[in-house]
């Protein structure tokens, strides 16, 4: 499992990075969106993988660490998955007032001259 | 044994219900049109939904199901912003 | 600390909070009343900051002295804690003055140009004072988003194509940062088991062989991010384009920003990576060092080649923090009791002199034909953005042209002010690594370069500030003279007559800076105040 | 996993074909997706996930935790009831979106708008 | 008054007069002269008064502890030599003072000047009187800062604008120089202090550093003297007012260089380096000064190159390297200052009252002004050392000390022939400045017609020719007295047998003073007629130009080549900065591997089919959106929410239910949020055939960008891998799967940790979220659409032209048809939707869900019912105010928090218990609720007002549309409702 | 009553969705329940929906076991096209049909019956003329698809809302 998790991550940041590399700005946004997937599970993965022990006690008092995953990187999480779609939607809008502004979409508001 | 049948079979529904998803991201991937796309997403939902109900069934623990519930409820939300999207060139007008 | 002092540590994140969020009640149209709160939130952010430093630096345990306050009543390594010693002390008090001069300067005009700008303000400060503050590495990125997030704001805050333009970058660098952050705090988690920093200190040199690559990639990968937010070269293209275009008064509290990353590379290289690291001490101090040079040097360059006053001056915020990574990264305590006092001073003298570039360049706004187009477009939103810019004072461009030679001495580090004295402090430090009395022995090569840099970088900044200062004032006999208004003068006043405190008073800042420095370079009594021995065997137990 | 074995047979079994049933349907409608030849056929195929597919599952979840748990448990069924709900909104706008889009472009056997 | 109190008031004093003569008024002349005349007299009485005590060898020393960490005290020290630069500062200053008072013209502002003045004259008081070489320093730098302001006076004038400028680079370069190398000084003596410095000469002199440290210093000297080759920015200080050119750069700021050299000579002097270096910058500067001076055709420009020459005998003598030169020097000192400072302003007075000073334009000025041409011509004379004038004395000491041998070499042999031929330059231009001034014919077309001075004008210039005259008499008898005192300050025991007398007997050094003063004569005559065809500059040198090289110099480094080099190692571009940000980032995350080597555990988990296959698709997804996201963003939005999906999937496969809850909901929100997005981009269609150079370098682009790609996405893969499969270290997090429900009152661990254990996290990260929000809403007021994207999407426009063609239909009929059924739907679902995040919200604590999920839930709910009517008809039934949603969530997230105080525990310190209800039995009361609802309370605003925000603008933007093409029926403008 | 209660039916949903989703009959779920069907239903009337009429809940009930029937045999037909195809041809296509039917919730179950049942798909109505188009995958005969919808569905539904 920790060989998929690691590609399907590598995957997901490979692909983000490309299209940060984009000069346009949708592919950019885009791209920090799967880069955000893919950082969300390395979080997750940093607490080591764990199937069938979501971190919800069963009973009602004192829980053993041995019996679920690590919440402290679930928190985390959450706490950036949070993070990274508010900062999304800023993008998103400064890429549509630049575009609206400049008149292009691309991430330096002119095209290159050719 | 039929522990054993039950596990193979949510394992084997586990592998058809992917390869559902496999299906429905191929189009997504493939087109030719916009609303094939769309399409493909919503049944690439209604796949995965039914996947974390298997997976809750697997695990023996009611803690997924609002995991499937969420993509019932919601789900559908993205792919009608989609298809507002195609039919009239804006979400929300 | 008295249990009121130990509550005072929380003030400098939760007035501003509660500041920013009542004034998001209350209507567009009540600015004066907004403005009243936020100006009095910030004064009391001056005075909390007082009060804290006061309390860090009684005596009789000057050197030691740390205010820990454990949030949510739980016990420190495991909850968040906030810790401040005296360099978050001293930031604190260096965000708040600042702070409250920019405001000062904003109410004669800027706070009228955008929506909340006074609600942005505070959480900025909010995030500002958290990052200081904070003594748990995830925390710390929760702050940086939150002052991120707020400076995206403020940078944008006006609208206007060179504004959004420059905020795009700004924005799009950042957040690719901040998602390196992560991948670094997670990493440094799954090896460590921990987030809060004392315990890091105490677990890194516990560290097997075999995981201790995988720590120093994420260190690394921390490192980077930092030094982005400090504006080291070559990560630094974004910070003279955002900060220049900035509005007036938050270009002048982005002086503190670039800070920000020199701050947590001041604290947590030296806390992590100090002598006591083990296997992993002084990674990367030689980044630090020929980093920061670069950076001087690619300031030096950007100074000389700006045509604009703003963008000069933000070039001259990479010198600054430049100077600083370097001195921090010779790894010495006398010559980072000069980085600090330098810190301070080039802080206080880049944030008067942003304010004072728009000041003088007001004659000729460029983004003005912008904003009228815009205004064209949605007429009535902004009707009352101009109003009153100002009655012009008389002398004004005499006080301007004084305030100028202020700044630009402060940036050169020539005396009379503070920029010399940094300077003195830093290169005396640099040469005789224990004080003035050295022995004459050889000086390192380090040294050398931290001297040549030095004064090359101030004759750099003298030559682009002249140029651009008889550009301004002298070159132009028949400009108008710009309508400023006594609200705004104040501030470059305050902050420059601050400076010449700074000189004046040299002795006594310096004996507290080099009390920090030391307490910097021996992290041990910050871990022992965060991780008491008692509480460390009580690990397991909760509150009481 | 663990709990499975508490499990009578005749619950195992009856949950384990309704999985793979459900499974099995919801594929072969996901294979419709793939195969079927024009958008409006391809969009008839999904309907076999939402339906029988979602239903068998949904039964399939319901034995085994009532059994399991030894009280009926029924909140699966309302995600039967939202998708049955929801799909026809998807279904709906899309098709006619689809149907907008090839009248603009003059796609050939799209019946007009004054068709009557 | 107390002596150490006398030093500080002597330094002071200039300040607080600088202070108070910059709030007179602007024309209040006399004011301003009675002020700062008053300054300097009271210095120069003060400065007197301290005589006694140091004629005798003694020091008056004052230390105030400023920096003691650095060895840096405010440390004022008076000796005789610091005395006698003190009574030339202040008394020629006093003598400038009331000078200027006539010269400068009624328009001009004085407070300026005259502040600037005094701060000067409070600079080099501060000096001289330094007692500590960084104090020195800080001084030093401030006269280069003030003779900049003053040179700069009439910065209208481009030539002031450029003499100021150079003249402080130059010096303030030459500052940081001295700086680095006082810093040296004190690395080698271990003190700053002066009086320790001069007795560790031997010390500095045999240590490794002594050459980079003389050279710093020398440096720093040389620029303030104008020595060779730093003399070429003295002649354009002249744009100065003359008041400033006789005070600067006669007697005071250009004898600061001069000033350090002796002061510091016993630390430095007396090695063969010093001897060369500083001799031969002199002697070249003698001559060279000497040569120019004869062939300027300004009369300013004259005595600017005569001071440099003057300056640079001064330094020859330093450079000697024996007593008796620093006795010469220090006579020549005193000397020069005085004969300088009185044609300086008679030159002035020549051009006030004449109006220009063009030697080639005045002649016969005698006539005109009979006394102010004797005194220049008494001045003139000392200048050029005709005896019985004080100029005469100590060049007669020069020449004797020329003939002494010092190091035997050629060059030493030579000195006396060298110097007797700049001498005779020395007198030609002396003649030269009588002669063509003030004989011969009338003057033709002078501006004005040239009178005598006003009477106070002509007395400064009175006052010092009478000081030359008495001097070159009696000089032991007047200057004695305090040259013993300042040549005994810097010799000490040293100090050489000399006598002042005016007659010594036939020596050789009166030969050379004969031939040097027939010589001159003959030269001045020989010279004559080509000096009137009126070229300007020397021949020979005249295109060697020092302040254009100079500036070519400046020009090139500080501008050409800074702005290439900004170029070249920096950008403007994103794609640069965030390709090197990603290479940084690679590089600080292998290199630890490359010193360390990479290892990976053990996986803890068999790989499960139905997983590899999910990632098989997530893959895909991830790929085809980096893909497609160029020319079909539609495409590239639907597969970045598969990518998402998988994510969500892998969550819950990884017991992480809340994550997954909550991605779902972020995801539905982004994918609304982004398509909202889309209606302002343009559209993007393949752009066929580019080609050329041009495309190979997108393909080399593209190839590298690829590579970094795959790099990175190998690295982060490689990273999870090795630590997901290292053991397991002790965590922090055992303490809360511990204590979640005994401490925290709830059993879903995460939320416990979200709410209480990290709730300040949370309350930062909500905090964000606000922020955003606003910053959103701020921007989109100003928000201008691109001119193309104003106009209704294409799909509207022609199926409103559908309805607009057929009678019986309205406008937007069409899209009301396709929308009646989904749209009663979508409303069904309000209510639901709302119940559904209700129960999110409440169990939160215990089992998946809380107060963000919760807030997200019922933010959907809201834009759904946006999509179904629209902006118009849903806030025509309810107006949701997301501001007051979001005020109220923070302040009760922070006032939950805050509330603890009220117990005296600390911030976010929670509390629970469980209430007892009727019927219903025991319901839990937990303080976490409450800041759980400030959470959903702020997301729920935060998220409706982004979203809404961006859909307003499909409404505003009709209204900006262009005028010109006609009036539409519009909707009717209006405000975003969200206060 | 109708102040208190504006949408009867919708607010019992509301209960009936509470309790199934808190998994528990407890008294304070249902009062807690109730409490949230009250609001949901004022929440719902904010938004101004049209009243539904119903009637025959009886009808209801047959119509809903009929439409289950049906949907398990198009499933099953759609499966064996799906995976039968190319061995057979086959034609899809448009079908008009006109309704009576005007009643909103009439027309929505009548939408959700035909896009819930694999092998037709709501397309388009139009509400001025009173023609629905259905796409059908498996198209032998137009009338007969018009008979089927009208006869199966239309009119129960019609006897449902009138
Ligand atoms: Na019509
Ligand atoms: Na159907």
């Amino acid at each position: 499992m920790e060989i998929i998790l690691a590609l399907g991550i590598g995957t997901l940041a490979g692909s983000g990075v490309w299209l940060i590399l984009r000069p346009r700005t949708f592919q950019v946004i885009i791209g920090l969106s799967l880069l955000s997937y893919a950082i969300n599970l390395f979080i997750l993965a940093m607490g080591r993988l764990r199937i069938g022990a979501p971190p919800v006690l069963a009973t009602r008092g004192v829980g053993d660490p041995l019996l679920y995953a690590d919440p402290l990187p679930q928190a985390l999480v959450l706490t950036a998955i949070v993070i990274s779609f508010a900062t999304t939607a800023l993008f998103l809008v400064v890429l549509l007032a630049s575009r609206g502004l400049t008149g292009t979409d691309h991430v330096d508001g002119r095209e290159r001259d050719s | 044994m039929s522990t054993s049948v039950l596990t193979a079979s949510l394992l084997m529904a586990h592998g058809l219900l992917a390869l559902g998803m496999g299906c429905a991201a191929f189009r997504m991937l493939r087109g030719p049109r916009a609303q094939d796309r769309v399409a493909g997403l919503d049944a690439l939902y209604v796949n995965a939904m039914l996947l974390l109900l298997t997976f809750g069934i697997r695990s023996g623990r009611s803690l997924y199901f609002e995991a499937a519930l969420v993509v019932a409820v919601l789900g559908f939300v993205g792919t009608v912003a989609l298809a507002k999207f195609l039919l009239r060139g804006e979400v929300i007008e | 600390m008295s249990r009121f002092a130990d509550h005072l540590l929380a003030a400098p994140i939760v007035v501003p909070l509660l500041a920013g969020a009542l004034m998001l009640l209350l209507g567009e149209r009540r600015r004066a009343l907004k403005a009243a709160i936020s100006l009095s939130s910030t004064f009391a952010l001056v005075v909390v900051a007082i009060a804290i430093l006061h309390v860090i630096d009684l005596p009789p345990n000057r050197a030691g002295s740390t205010g820990v306050y454990r949030l949510g009543a739980w016990p420190a390594p495991f909850a968040i804690v906030l810790v401040a010693d005296r360099l978050a002390a001293l930031m604190l008090l260096l965000t708040s003055v600042l702070a409250f001069a920019s405001l000062l300067f904003s109410l004669a005009r800027w706070h009228r140009v955008g929506a909340h700008f006074h609600s942005l303000f505070q959480f900025l400060l909010m995030g500002l004072n958290g990052a200081f503050l904070t003594g748990d590495l995830f925390n710390l990125f929760v702050f940086f988003e939150l002052l991120l997030a707020a400076s995206y704001g403020l940078a944008l805050h006006g609208s206007g194509a060179l504004r959004v333009k420059a905020g795009l970058h700004y924005i799009a660098i950042n957040l690719a940062a901040s998602l390196l952050f992560l991948v670094g705090v997670s990493l440094i988690y799954g090896l460590t088991g921990t987030l809060n920093m004392a315990d890091l200190a105490i677990r890194i040199p516990a560290i097997t062989p075999e995981n201790r690559p995988l720590l120093e990639a994420g260190a690394g990968i921390l490192g980077i991010v930092f030094l982005l937010k400090a504006g080291m070269w070559p990560l630094c293209f974004w910070l003279p384009t955002t900060y220049a275009a900035a509005a007036a008064p938050v270009a002048a509290i982005f002086a503190i920003m670039t800070k920000v990353g020199v701050y947590i590379v001041l604290r947590l290289w030296l806390l992590l990576f100090g002598v006591e690291a083990g296997a992993s001490a002084q990674f990367g101090g030689d980044w630090l060092l020929f980093g920061g040079m670069a950076t001087v040097a690619f300031g030096v360059i950007g100074t000389l080649a700006s045509q604009d006053l703003a963008r000069l001056t933000a070039f001259s915020v990479l010198v600054s923090s430049g100077t600083v990574l370097a001195a921090t990264g010779m790894g010495q305590v006398a010559v980072t009791t000069g980085a600090l006092f330098y810190l301070v001073s080039s802080t206080l003298g880049l944030g008067a002199l942003f304010l004072l570039v728009e000041l003088t360049e007001r004659g000729r706004e460029p983004g003005a034909d912008v904003l009228a187009v815009t205004r064209e477009a949605f007429g009535e939103e902004d009707d009352d953005e101009e109003g009153e810019i100002g009655v012009a004072i008389p002398a004004t461009m005499a006080l301007l042209g004084l305030a100028f030679i202020g700044c630009a001495l402060v940036v050169a580090g020539l005396p009379p002010l503070s920029g010399f004295i940094a300077k003195f402090a830093l290169l005396s430090a640099a040469l005789n690594s224990s004080g003035a009395n050295g022995s004459g022995g050889p000086i390192s090569g380090a040294s050398w370069a931290l001297l040549a840099m030095l004064i090359l970088s101030g004759l750099a900044a003298l030559i682009a500030m002249v140029r651009a200062g008889i550009r301004t004032f002298w070159a132009a006999p028949n400009r108008t003279i710009p309508r400023v208004r006594v609200i705004e003068m104040a501030p470059v006043a305050i902050l420059i007559f601050l400076c010449g405190i700074l000189t004046i008073q040299a002795g006594t800042i310096m004996r507290y800076m080099r009390d920090t420095a030391e307490v910097l370079h021996t992290p041990r009594s910050y871990i022992g105040n965060v991780l008491p021995p008692s509480a460390s065997e009580a690990r397991g137990a909760g509150r009481s | 996993m663990s709990e499975a074995a508490e499990l009578p047979a005749w619950a195992a079994l009856l949950t384990a074909t309704l999985v793979l049933i459900g499974a099995v349907v919801t594929l072969i409608g996901s294979i419709g997706l793939l195969r079927l030849e024009s958008f409006y056929e391809r969009a008839h195929a999904p309907t076999l996930g939402t339906t029988l597919g979602t239903g068998c599952i949904v039964v399939a979840s319901m034995v085994y935790f009532s059994v399991l748990q030894t009280r009926p448990v029924m909140h699966e069924l309302l995600i039967t009831i939202f998708v049955a709900v929801t799909t026809p909104v998807t279904l709906m706008l899309l098709v006619r979106a689809a149907l907008y889009r090839d009248r603009s472009e003059d796609a050939g056997g799209i019946p007009g708008p004054d068709h009557s | 008054m107390p002596q150490e109190m006398l030093l500080i008031a002597i330094v002071m004093l200039p300040f607080v007069g600088s202070c108070l003569a910059a709030l007179l008024q602007s024309n209040a002349r006399n004011a301003e002269t009675w002020l700062a005349g008053a300054t300097a007299l009271t210095c120069l009485v003060l400065v007197s008064t301290a005589f006694p005590a140091i004629a005798a060898g003694g020091i008056i020393r004052n230390k105030i502890e400023w920096l003691p960490e650095f060895g840096l005290d405010f440390t004022l020290r008076v000796d005789g030599f610091a005395w006698m630069f003190a009574v030339l500062i202040t008394g020629i200053g006093f003598l400038v003072v009331l000078y200027a008072r006539y010269y400068m013209s009624p328009t001009d502002p004085v407070p300026r000047f005259f502040s600037f003045l005094l701060a000067f004259m409070g600079a080099m008081l501060g000096i001289v009187l330094s007692g500590n070489l960084i104090q020195l320093v800080f001084f030093w730098e401030l006269t280069s800062l003030f003779s900049f302001l003053l040179i700069g006076y009439w910065h209208q004038n481009a030539p002031a604008r450029d003499g100021a400028r150079m003249a402080l680079t130059v010096t303030s370069a030459g500052g940081l120089c001295l700086f680095a190398g006082v810093l040296l000084v004190g690395h080698i003596v271990g003190t700053y202090d002066l009086d320790r410095v001069l007795a560790s000469g031997h010390l500095i002199r045999s240590h490794h550093l002594y050459i980079p440290t003389l050279l710093l210093v020398l440096l720093g000297a040389l620029t303030k003297s104008a020595q060779f080759p730093f003399h070429f920015w003295l002649p354009h200080a002249m744009a100065a007012p003359t008041p400033v050119s006789a005070y600067l750069h006669s007697a005071t700021m250009v004898k600061a260089g001069v000033f350090l050299l002796i002061r510091l000579w016993p630390a430095l002097g007396g090695t063969d380096e010093w001897l060369w270096l500083v001799g031969s910058a002199g002697l070249i500067t003698f001559i060279l000064g000497a040569y120019i001076a004869i062939f300027q055709q300004d009369l300013k420009g004259l005595l600017a190159y005569s001071t440099i020459s003057h300056l640079g005998l001064i330094t020859l003598l330093i450079g000697l390297d024996a007593p008796l030169g620093i006795v010469a020097a220090i006579f020549h000192i005193l000397n020069h200052a005085t004969f300088k400072a009185s044609l300086f302003m008679a030159a002035g007075i020549i051009d006030h009252e004449s109006g220009t000073r063009d030697i080639r334009r005045l002649s016969g000025l005698w006539r005109f002004m009979p006394v102010t041409a004797t005194l220049a011509m008494v001045a003139a004379a000392a200048m050029a050392g005709v005896p019985l004038l004080n100029g005469f004395l100590s060049k007669e000491m020069f020449f004797a000390e020329t003939i002494e041998t010092h190091n035997g070499s050629l060059l030493d042999d030579a000195l006396p022939y060298i110097v007797t031929l700049a001498s005779t330059c020395t007198v030609a231009y002396s003649l030269r400045f009588i002669r063509d001034v003030f004989f011969g014919p009338p003057p033709t077309g002078l501006p004005r017609t040239p009178h005598e001075p006003p009477r106070w004008m002509r007395f400064p210039v009175e006052l010092l020719v009478l000081a030359c005259l008495v001097v070159g008499i009696i000089p032991s008898m007047t200057v004695g007295p305090a040259l013993d005192a300042a040549v005994r300050a810097v010799l000490g025991g040293d100090t050489p047998e000399y006598s002042l007398a005016i007659w010594h007997g036939f020596t050789p050094e009166l030969l050379m003073s004969i031939l040097a003063m027939s010589g001159g004569v003959a030269l001045y005559f020989a010279l004559h007629g080509y000096l009137l065809s009126g070229v300007e500059g020397p021949p020979l040198l005249r295109r060697l130009n020092g302040q254009r090289i100079f500036e070519r110099i400046l020009v090139f480094l500080s501008w050409r080549l800074a702005r290439r080099l900004e170029n070249l190692l920096g950008t403007r571009r994103l794609q640069p900065q965030l390709r090197l940000l990603v290479g940084m980032a690679l590089l600080a995350g292998a290199a630890p591997f490359y010193a360390g080597g990479f290892s990976t555990g053990r996986p803890v988990s068999d790989i499960d089919p139905g997983f590899a296959l999910v990632w098989a698709v997530g893959a895909a997804c991830a790929i085809g959106a980096a893909h497609l996201a160029k020319f079909h963003r539609l495409a590239a939005l639907v597969l970045l929410g598969g990518a998402g999906l998988v994510a969500c999937i892998s969550f819950v496969w990884l017991s992480a239910p809340d994550l997954a809850l909550t991605q779902l909901v972020v995801e539905t929100v982004t994918t609304v949020l982004l398509l909202l997005g889309l209606r302002w981009l343009p559209k993007r269609i393949p752009e066929a055939g580019a080609m050329g150079w041009w495309t190979q370098m997108l393909q080399w682009h593209r190839a590298r960008d690829l590579t970094l790609a795959l790099c990175a996405g190998a690295a982060v893969a490689a990273l999870a891998y090795a630590a997901m499969t290292e053991p397991v270290p002790d965590r922090i997090s055992r303490f809360f799967v511990e204590n979640a429900y005994t401490q925290g009152g709830g059993t879903n661990i995460v939320n416990v940790i979200l709410v209480d254990f990290r709730g300040f996290d949370t309350l930062g990260e909500i905090t964000v979220l606000g922020v955003v929000a606003l910053t959103v809403y701020a921007l989109l007021r100003r928000f201008r659409p691109a001119a193309e994207s104003v106009p209704l999407p294409e799909q509207q426009r022609i199926q409103n032209a559908y309805d607009d063609e057929h009678p019986e239909r309205a406008t937007g009929d069409t899209i009301a048809d396709a929308m009646t059924i989904p749209a009663l739907i979508m409303r069904l679902m309000f209510p639901v939707i709302g119940v559904v995040a209700l129960f999110f919200f409440l169990r939160g604590h215990d089992l998946p869900g809380g107060g963000f999920v919760a807030g997200l839930t019922m933010a959907v709910a809201f834009i759904l019912q946006y999509m179904a009517g629209g902006t118009h008809w849903f806030e025509a039934r309810l107006r949701i105010l997301p501001l007051r949603w979001m005020g109220f969530g923070l302040l009760v997230a922070a006032g939950t928090g805050a509330a603890a105080w009220l117990f005296g525990r600390p911030f976010l310190t929670s509390y629970f218990a469980y209430a007892n209800v009727p019927l219903i039995g025991p319901v839990p009361l937990a303080s976490v609720l409450l800041f759980d609802l400030g959470v959903f309370s702020l997301v729920v605003g935060a998220t409706v007002l982004m979203l809404i925000a961006i859909a307003h603008q499909s409404v505003r933007s009709h209204r900006a549309a262009p005028q010109t093409r006609g009036p539409r029926p519009q909707p009717a403008p209006r405000r975003m409702e969200v206060e | 009553m109708t102040r208190l209660l504006p949408f009867p039916l919708v607010s019992a949903g509301l209960l009936v969705v509470w309790l199934l989703l808190n998994q528990a009959l407890s008294v304070g779920h249902v009062l807690l329940g109730s409490a949230v069907a009250l609001a949901g239903g004022w929440a719902l009337a904010v938004l101004r929906p049209p009243k539904a009429r119903f009637r025959r809940p009886a009808a209801i009930f047959r119509l809903s076991s009929m439409v289950l029937a049906d949907i398990v045999r198009s499933n099953i037909a759609v499966a064996s096209i799906i995976l039968g195809q190319g061995r057979q041809k086959r034609t899809s296509g448009f079908v008009h049909i006109p309704l009576e039917l005007r009643d909103p919730y009439g027309l929505l179950m009548l939408a959700c019956i035909i896009t819930s049942t694999p092998g037709t798909l709501w397309v388009d109505f139009d509400p001025a003329k009173g023609v629905l188009m259905i796409h059908v995958l498996d198209l032998v005969d137009e009338d007969d698809w018009v008979r089927t919808i009208k006869d199966r569905y239309e009119r129960p539904l019609l006897e449902i809302f009138a």
